[in-house]
C-alpha cells in the first residue's frame, strides 16, 4: 500500500484576525458548520452576507470544499468523503456521496413501514383540522413533543410548509392534496364536521391558548 | 389528617389549619407573586445568602423574621393564595417561629417532648434545606450545560428526495369518518393533571380511631388488664395498630384507662379506670376522626356503626 | 505561516474489496453517508448493521472520525471541520462546532428553544436525579406545587410518562432521550454527581423515604 506523502498542508488563510476567518478552522469552516445544518440549499449571496466575506470568496471556498470532499485539493489527493457538497439549482447542499446509495437505502428502510404509528396519525388530524397551525400549538394540544412526527408526515408528503406565523414567525403546516388524495376528498372543506363526535369543541380555542 | 401529601407528617405536625385542605383553587399567577423566588425554600435560601450565614451552621431562627415579614407581603398584595403551595410556606413559618420562640427561652437544656419535638422539627427542615440545595445547585449546571449545548446544532434536515421516494407506499384504511373520530379525539382538551395528590390511597381501607376505642373499651371494661400486646393482636393491619395505639392514648387523656409499664419498653399493660357502663367512644374529642373534608365518604356509616 | 508538512496520508485500509471497504473512501467514508441522512442520534450497533461490519470496528472509525473533524489524526494536525460528530444519548450525529452559533443561528430559525425558567429547571433536576418518580414527591422537595411545570417539560418532550406508581398509583415521570440529546449527555448516569451538594447528611436517602 502506498504512503502517499502530503507534501504540505492546506495553504493558511490570509491571516485575518477579525469575523470567521479568525475562528478555528476559518471560513471555510464556517461555510461547514452553516452547510451541516441547513435543510435547504442556501446560496452563495445568502452564505456570504452572514459570514460578512465577499460573495467571489465564499464561491471559491465552495468550490474547494467540494474538491476536497471528493479527493482532490490543492496540496495533494486525500480520503473521499462519504458526502458531497453539490450545488442545486443556485444552492449549496451536503448530500451523502452517490456510491453510498446502497448503503444509505438499506439503512433508510431498515425498520420502515408502510404505515403510519397512531401519533402520526393523531398529529395528522390534528394538523388537518386546525390548519395552517404551528408545531408548537400542535404540541399543546396533544401534550408532546412533535418535531419528529411532524418530519414524518412532510416526509410522507401528507403535510407542507405554509409560510409562517405573523407573531411568532414559526412556520406553519397544511396538509397537501396527497393527503386529500388518500383520504378520498376533494377539499378540506369535505372533511368531516367534528361536531357530532364531540360536543364543546367549540372554545377549544381558548384552551390552547391557555395550556401553552 | 389531611396533609397535602407531599409534606413529611413532621414537619407539618404543629400546622394543622394552615393545611385545611379544600378543592385546589384556581392557580392564579403565585409563581409571579414569589418574584424572584420559586418556592420556600428558595426563600429561606436566599435570605440566609444575603446574610451570609452558613446553612449548616445557621439558627434558622436567625431569618425567621424576615420570612415571615415576606409571606406577609405577599399576602398584603391581596390576591389568592393557591393554598396548596401557601400551605408549605405556612408550615415553614410555622416552624420557624417555633425555632425562634424557642430561642427566647433559656438554651441548653432538652426538658420535655415538645422540645423534642422542636428540634425533630428543625432536624427535618434542615434536611429538606439542604436537599433542596442540592438539587437547585445540580439545576444551575444542568442549565448552564444545556445554554452551552444550544450552541450546537444538529443535522436535522430532510430525506434526500431520492431516499424518500424509496419508502414503502403508505398504506391508508382510514374513512373520512374515521378520520374525523380519530381528530374529534385527538382535539380533546386533555384533563387537566388535577392539582391535588390523591389522599384516598392513604386512607384505604380507613379505619376509624373511634371505632378501635370501642373495640377496646369493650374488651377492658371486662375487667382483666391487657397488655398492649394482646390488644393489637387481632390487628389486621398497621393501619388498624396505629388507631389503636392513638385510640389508647384519647382514653387516657379522657382518664378512663391507665397504663402500667415495669420498665422502659417493658411490656405495656392498660387497664380500666372508668365508668363502668355509660362510657362510649363518641365522648372521645374529635380530634382524628371528624377533621378533614378529604376523609373518605364512608366515614359517616363508620360512626354510626361505632354508636 | 507555516506550511505545515503532513508526512503522511491516511493509513489506507485493507485491501478489502468486498463490502463497504472497497468503496472509494471506505467503511469511514460508509459511515459519512449514512451519518448524512440521520435525524436522530444513531447507535453504532445499527450502523454496524447496515454496513455489516463488527460493531468494534464501527466504534473505532466513528472515535477516529470525530477526532479527525476535531483536528487530530494519527498522521498529524489537520485544520478542523466547521462541524463534530458526537455520541450523544447513546448514538452518533453531526452537529455545528460552537465555535460557529452566531452565524449558524441565523440560518436555523426554528428549534430555537425559550430557555427553561428556574422553577422549570430545578423540577427538571429533580426528576432527571430520582425517576421514576411522582409529582408529589417532587413537589415535596422543592416544597411548591410542579404541576404546571411539568405539563411544560412534558410539551417540550424533555420528560415523558412512565407508568404507574404501584402504591399510590401516581403517574410516574422520566427523562427522555431528547432531554439527554439536550444536555449532550450519554445517559443519565452522566449527570454531575449529586452527592457532592449534600454535605454531611450521608442518609438523606433514609430521611427521604421514612418522609415520603
Amino acid at each position: 500500500m502506498s504512503a502517499q506523502t502530503e507534501p504540505e498542508g492546506p495553504p493558511e488563510e490570509p491571516s485575518a484576525d477579525t469575523g470567521v476567518e479568525g475562528l478555528p478552522g476559518g471560513a471555510a469552516a464556517a461555510l461547514e458548520a452553516v452547510l451541516m445544518v441547513v435543510d435547504e440549499p442556501v446560496t452563495a449571496i445568502q452564505l456570504a452576507t452572514t459570514l460578512m466575506l465577499p460573495v467571489g470568496r465564499v464561491e471559491e471556498l465552495l468550490l474547494e470544499l467540494a474538491r476536497e470532499y471528493d479527493g482532490y485539493t490543492n496540496w495533494g489527493p486525500v480520503r473521499p468523503r462519504g458526502f458531497e457538497l453539490r450545488s442545486v439549482a443556485g444552492g449549496w447542499r451536503f448530500y451523502s456521496r452517490t456510491d453510498f446509495a446502497p448503503v444509505v437505502s438499506s439503512f433508510v428502510l431498515e425498520g420502515q413501514t408502510a404505515r403510519l404509528t397512531q401519533a402520526a396519525m393523531e398529529t395528522l388530524a390534528v394538523i388537518a383540522y386546525r390548519q395552517p397551525v404551528s408545531r408548537a400549538r400542535v404540541s399543546a394540544i396533544r401534550g408532546v413533543n412533535v418535531d419528529s412526527v411532524v418530519r414524518t408526515l412532510t416526509q410522507r408528503a401528507l403535510i407542507e410548509e405554509a409560510g409562517h406565523d405573523p407573531e411568532s414567525g414559526a412556520i406553519l403546516y397544511r396538509t397537501t392534496s396527497y393527503f386529500l388524495e388518500r383520504l378520498g376528498i376533494g377539499t378540506v372543506e369535505e372533511l368531516p364536521k367534528l361536531a357530532p363526535h364531540l360536543p364543546g369543541l367549540e372554545n377549544l380555542g381558548d384552551f390552547e391558548e391557555a395550556s401553552y | 389528617m389531611a396533609l397535602p401529601d407531599a409534606l413529611p407528617a413532621a414537619v407539618t405536625a404543629d400546622s394543622d389549619a394552615a393545611a385545611a385542605p379544600e378543592a385546589a383553587p384556581a392557580r392564579a399567577g403565585f409563581e409571579v407573586r414569589l418574584e424572584n423566588f420559586t418556592g420556600p425554600f428558595d426563600l429561606l435560601l436566599g435570605l440566609i445568602s444575603k446574610h451570609e450565614l452558613d446553612i449548616t451552621e445557621v439558627s434558622l431562627a436567625q431569618v425567621s423574621g424576615e420570612f415571615i415579614s415576606y409571606i406577609r407581603g405577599l399576602q398584603q398584595l391581596g390576591q389568592e393564595w393557591a393554598l396548596d403551595e401557601a400551605s408549605e410556606f405556612l408550615v415553614i413559618a410555622a416552624t420557624l417561629l417555633d425555632l425562634k420562640a424557642a430561642r427566647l427561652l433559656p438554651s441548653g437544656e432538652v426538658e420535655n417532648d415538645e422540645d423534642i419535638a422542636l428540634l425533630e422539627a428543625r432536624d427535618l427542615l434542615f434536611a429538606r434545606l439542604l436537599q433542596y440545595r442540592a438539587f437547585k445547585e445540580v439545576s444551575g449546571i444542568m442549565a448552564r450545560r444545556l445554554e452551552q449545548e444550544a450552541t450546537r446544532f444538529p443535522r436535522l434536515v430532510s430525506l434526500e428526495g431520492h431516499f424518500a421516494a424509496l419508502l414503502p407506499e403508505l398504506v391508508w384504511r382510514h374513512t373520512p369518518e374515521q378520520f374525523a373520530e380519530l381528530a374529534a379525539k385527538a382535539l380533546q382538551p386533555r384533563e387537566p393533571a388535577p392539582t391535588e395528590v390523591g389522599l384516598a390511597h392513604l386512607h384505604a381501607p380507613p379505619v376509624s380511631v373511634k371505632e378501635q376505642a370501642e373495640i377496646i373499651g369493650n374488651r377492658l371494661q371486662q375487667g382483666r388488664p391487657l397488655s398492649f400486646r394482646a390488644l393489637i393482636s387481632d390487628a389486621d393491619g398497621t393501619l388498624v395498630v396505629v388507631a389503636r395505639f392513638l385510640a389508647l392514648l384519647e382514653m387516657f387523656r379522657d382518664g378512663v384507662i391507665a397504663f402500667d409499664q415495669l420498665a422502659p419498653l417493658a411490656e405495656l399493660t392498660v387497664h380500666w379506670t372508668g365508668p363502668d357502663a355509660d362510657w362510649s367512644s363518641e365522648s372521645l374529642s374529635e380530634e382524628y376522626d371528624d377533621g378533614p373534608a378529604a376523609a373518605p365518604a364512608g366515614e359517616d356509616t363508620q360512626h354510626e356503626r361505632a354508636d
